[in-house]
């Protein structure tokens, strides 16, 4: 389905060591998040802030992280003209699914950190039920990761195809962030598991269906 | 390795209104070189990229067909190698590290020592390990090939193979051919006469009625 | 030989600083007076300071050389360079966390964004960054140069924290030892120790520092020839 | 000084006329600005919100959308390969100023965009004192993509470009976006002109010291 | 037209501690052609790119005078034009809007008419409206000689001159060497025997001691 396993996790790879050529590297993604997360901290300084917003600041933090990765992804490719290459090399869905590893793999990363500083650094922000918080989490990376990548592909070709596709992202966006930032809520409140099922319903069918779509598509964006 | 045949019957490509060229037929046996000429802006490359199955042509149609049965469009991309100008490879990585990717994106089981022989073959077996962000236009070129052989691949696309090239790199480049004749398809795409005559067949997209080249 | 004086001297620092009771108004010679605010706890500043001290020495000499590597292209002075940086963030990190033990004792909490720790957090930061940076270039040349460039576009912009962090937020942190009104808490002894740990500290920094240039050099020779 | 004007302008002109054809900095900044407002707008839903956080959320958003967008001016021209290109048609300085220029501009539009926004669409957002809020908003970008633009040139030689750029402009942005932040909220709270006084001066001087240095170190930069 | 002399004393350069070349020397005088060899990895582009002035020498020096009075290092690039394989032009722009960024950028003023005309000269009158991004390879090559004439330089820099290009575009570039050979100095960096056999003098890099081919 998405080319051999193979190429796929090559792709990702390739994307991979790009990124992060050295080891210290990694240290370079800490400070990304210790960065952002310190932004928030200098402007709350020592006032309390509700829970809700700080469920809302926490996905603008990991939308940023989102945003970082996505210029990466397709758009460089594009302005290198290595395109070509990759057409000659893979099949497209090789290369979509190798870039949404990749996407995924940085965002998962980054918002494994950026959450437990999260908890750890602010204390208005307790974490009542971490099976929701949890779970949120991984199907908000998930979905996010997912349309980030597609979007990508298409701003890359933005100028090419001569379109305000772009435009597009951010309907394709919102429905996501709200449902995550609802579903963080009901964690903050410590509400049960059971309350929060709609949300995951929901982010769990929007990661599908991006997917799915992008399966569709991604080849027409792909080649001209 | 399989025979190939390649068919390509009235071939015509159109870039936003202006037809670049029409009606382009030729067949291609196994075991012949095949030359295709015109002056700048003919079309040579897009001619290439349609044999390589990047771009779509918006008439005709070709096809390749290995011990008679026909590749899948989508499949084209593992039996041609391609060698050009607006090729580009990944320059913040090492030719040993783009070929080592190469293969795991193709899937194909190129064992460590035949990348060294391919890398030693291409002359930059000593340089296997610098970036190619530091690789001079040559050996930029040199390590194309490598990239166009990689996967053995039945038909292979040359367009402008000499270019940046030094006598022993074109010596390469001959030789290259020449073997690889006896294996398959190349198609060169060139305007160096030389490079011309050495093929067994030759196109001119100038002599096309519905050519376009840069003056026209 | 002079780094085992080096080492006796510090040990005798260290021992001393603990050892010495504070009392309310010291009559022996060997007694330290109550600082108002840090009582028992004031031993700490033996440790602290010197290590604020000298991370700030370090950097000014890693910028020192950064500077005169710009003028010179010489890659010698970045490799004394990126020592010091390198030497300047351990201090930096040893003054944050005993700074912040400290904290912990005398504000309740081990971190308030009290405007020094700001400071020295951002000092922090600054310099994961050109140790970030340094990582993402392969090119040894680029590497020193831009890495300079860096620590010059992030010095200039250190000083204007001095001037808005008052502005922003008031300070728990004491007040300089040598501070305005130019009245010492410490007796002679007091700082007789302090002063000691201080060269103390600083002859480490010194000694710490030729062995990593050395080895540096090293490093780059061997590079060179292989 | 900045090599001749009528070049800068052309260098300006240029990165402006390519922003029009392709638009990846343009979708980025504006995608984050109108997420990350929306997001703001959902999570405060109908409780109230304390001006200074309002203000420190105001700045933190337009930071996080400059660093997902600012670079590019020089990450692209690195990509393409045509830095050399311009070294060889115009002075170091011309090549910085017009970038400098373009980044203003897109950072001017941007924060018109979002300040505007802002203002409308939270209730407890009220300026009371618009002459403080504009010169805030003016000093802050001048001050903002002045330093963005040369930590720009200087990660547009890195590897890992995505996520050291917030890295590396945060420590140096921070003693801005302070400031802006306190001024932000005096305009809030409708504090007379006068006090905001000491901020301007403290924006002002960082916007030319930090323009002084860029003009000093870039050439090291530019040239290798 | 002021009278040019190019002089080069012992250069050398380094490149993360590998040396490409080392005193090199040679001096220009006004009106020859000087041609710049050696196998692929050589130095050629490196040794171009340093006269330049875009990357700078580890030792030695070089100097541009113009009428006895030195070119300081930073108004080089004013007098120097340049064709190289690794010279990009945007392709987000059409090639009239480039020259005019160009000419706009060097704050010359070159009328429109003269625009057009080196435009007619390089062969892209015709094409001048369409973005360069659909140029073929030759059609940027040819570009790149408006690029490198625009501004009239006195010293001409042809990285590979004839690469990518069809007859007609060769003897468009002899032509231009032959013409501005008479009005400053011509150095052409190329691995084809003729061009090097018509320039006035030569340097072989592979001569040099020092040298680093790609095989060492
Ligand atoms: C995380 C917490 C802390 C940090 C990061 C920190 C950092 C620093 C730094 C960087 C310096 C040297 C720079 C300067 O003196 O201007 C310093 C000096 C000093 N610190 Fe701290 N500090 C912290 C907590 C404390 C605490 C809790 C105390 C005592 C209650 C304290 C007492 C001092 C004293 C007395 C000095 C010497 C001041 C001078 O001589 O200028 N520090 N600290
Ligand atoms: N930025 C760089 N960093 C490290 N090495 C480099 C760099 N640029 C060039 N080199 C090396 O310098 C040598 C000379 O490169 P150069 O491009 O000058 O060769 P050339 O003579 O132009 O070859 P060609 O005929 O292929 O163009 C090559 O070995 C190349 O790998
Ligand atoms: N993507 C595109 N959009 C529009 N026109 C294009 C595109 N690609 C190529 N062309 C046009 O098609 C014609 C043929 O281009 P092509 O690159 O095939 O020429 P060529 O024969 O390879 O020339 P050269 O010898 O210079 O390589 C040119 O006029 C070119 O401008
Ligand atoms: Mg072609
Ligand atoms: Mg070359």
């Amino acid at each position: 389905m998405m080319g051999s396993l193979r190429s796929t996790t090559a792709m990702f790879l390739k994307d991979f060591r790009s990124e992060l050529r050295t080891r210290y590297a990694l240290t370079a993604l800490m400070l990304f998040v210790i960065t952002t997360l310190s932004i928030i901290l200098f402007s709350i300084g020592n006032e309390s802030v509700s829970p809700e917003i700080l469920s809302g600041v926490l996905w603008i933090i990991v939308f940023f992280s989102a945003m970082s990765g996505l210029s990466r992804t397709f758009v460089s490719e594009e302005e290198r003209g290595t395109v070509l290459t990759l057409q000659l090399l893979a099949k497209p869905l090789t290369v979509f699914f190798g870039k949404l590893l990749f996407n995924f793999a940085l965002l998962a990363s980054l918002n494994t950190v950026a959450g437990t500083l999260y908890i750890i650094l602010i204390n208005d922000f307790v974490v009542k039920n971490y099976a929701i918080f949890l779970l949120t989490m991984l199907l908000g990376t998930l979905g996010l990761s997912a349309a980030s990548t597609i979007i990508a592909a298409v701003v890359s070709k933005a100028n090419t195809k001569g379109t305000l596709y772009p435009v597009m992202a951010f309907p394709i966006l919102l429905p996501l962030l709200l449902t995550v930032i609802s579903a963080t809520r009901l964690a903050v409140e410590g509400a049960p598991f059971s309350e929060a099922a709609g949300e995951f319903r929901v982010l769990f069918s929007y990661f599908v269906v991006i997917v799915a779509v992008s399966y569709l598509v991604f080849e027409f964006i792909w080649k001209d | 390795m399989p025979t190939a045949i390649l068919h390509a019957s009235n071939l015509a490509k159109v870039f936003n209104r202006r037809s670049i060229f029409s009606n382009i037929n030729f067949v291609i046996p196994h075991g012949r070189s095949f030359a295709i000429t015109g002056r700048n802006g003919s079309g040579k490359s897009t001619l290439v990229k349609i044999l390589a199955g990047v771009i779509s042509p918006n008439d005709g149609n070709f096809t390749i067909t290995l011990d008679g049965t026909e590749v899948k469009r989508d499949d084209i991309y593992r039996h041609v190698g391609l060698v050009a100008p607006y090729l580009q490879l990944y320059e913040e990585f090492s030719a040993w590290e783009n070929l080592d990717l190469f293969r795991k994106l193709r899937g194909v089981d190129v064992p460590d020592v035949s990348l060294d022989g391919l890398l030693e073959k291409v002359g930059l077996y000593k340089r296997k390990h610098d970036l190619v962000r530091t690789y001079s236009s040559g050996m930029k070129q040199r390590l194309k090939y490598a990239f166009a052989l990689l996967h053995e691949p039945e038909v292979l696309l040359l367009d402008e193979p000499t270019s940046n090239l030094d006598a022993e790199g074109m010596s390469m480049v001959s030789e290259v051919i020449a073997v690889h004749r006896t294996k398959g398809i190349v198609i060169v795409a060139t305007n160096v006469r030389e490079e011309v005559q050495r093929c067994d067949a030759s196109l001119d997209l100038d002599a096309d009625p519905a050519r376009q080249g840069v003056r026209s | 030989m002079l780094r085992f004086l080096l080492g006796i001297w510090l040990t005798a620092v260290i021992i001393v600083s603990f050892a010495f009771p504070i009392v309310a108004n010291p009559r022996q010679w060997f007694e330290f007076p109550v600082i108002p605010g840090l009582d028992q706890k004031a031993r700490i500043l033996f440790f602290h300071v010197p290590m604020s001290w000298t991370a700030v020495l370090a950097f000014a000499v890693s910028m020192v050389f950064a500077i005169r590597y710009l003028a010179t292209k010489n890659q010698d002075n970045d490799i004394r360079s990126v020592s010091s940086a390198g030497l300047g963030f351990m201090f930096c990190l040893l003054a944050t966390v005993t700074g912040s033990i400290w904290a912990k004792f005398n504000w309740g909490s081990f971190w308030n964004w009290d405007p020094r720790e700001t400071s020295i957090f951002v000092l922090l930061l600054i310099y994961g960054a050109y140790f970030a940076l340094r990582s993402a270039l392969d090119d040894e040349q680029k590497r020193a140069t831009l890495a300079a460039v860096y620590a010059i576009i992030a010095g200039v912009t250190v000083p204007f924290f001095i001037f808005i962090m008052p502005r922003i937020m008031a300070s728990l942190h004491p007040e300089p030892i040598v501070n305005t009104e130019g009245k010492i808490h410490m007796n002679g002894t007091m700082l007789t120790v302090f002063l000691s740990s201080l060269a103390g500290f600083t002859a480490l920094y010194v000694w710490m520092l030729n062995l990593r240039i050395r080895l540096a050099r090293i490093e780059f020779q061997r590079q060179t020839r292989g």
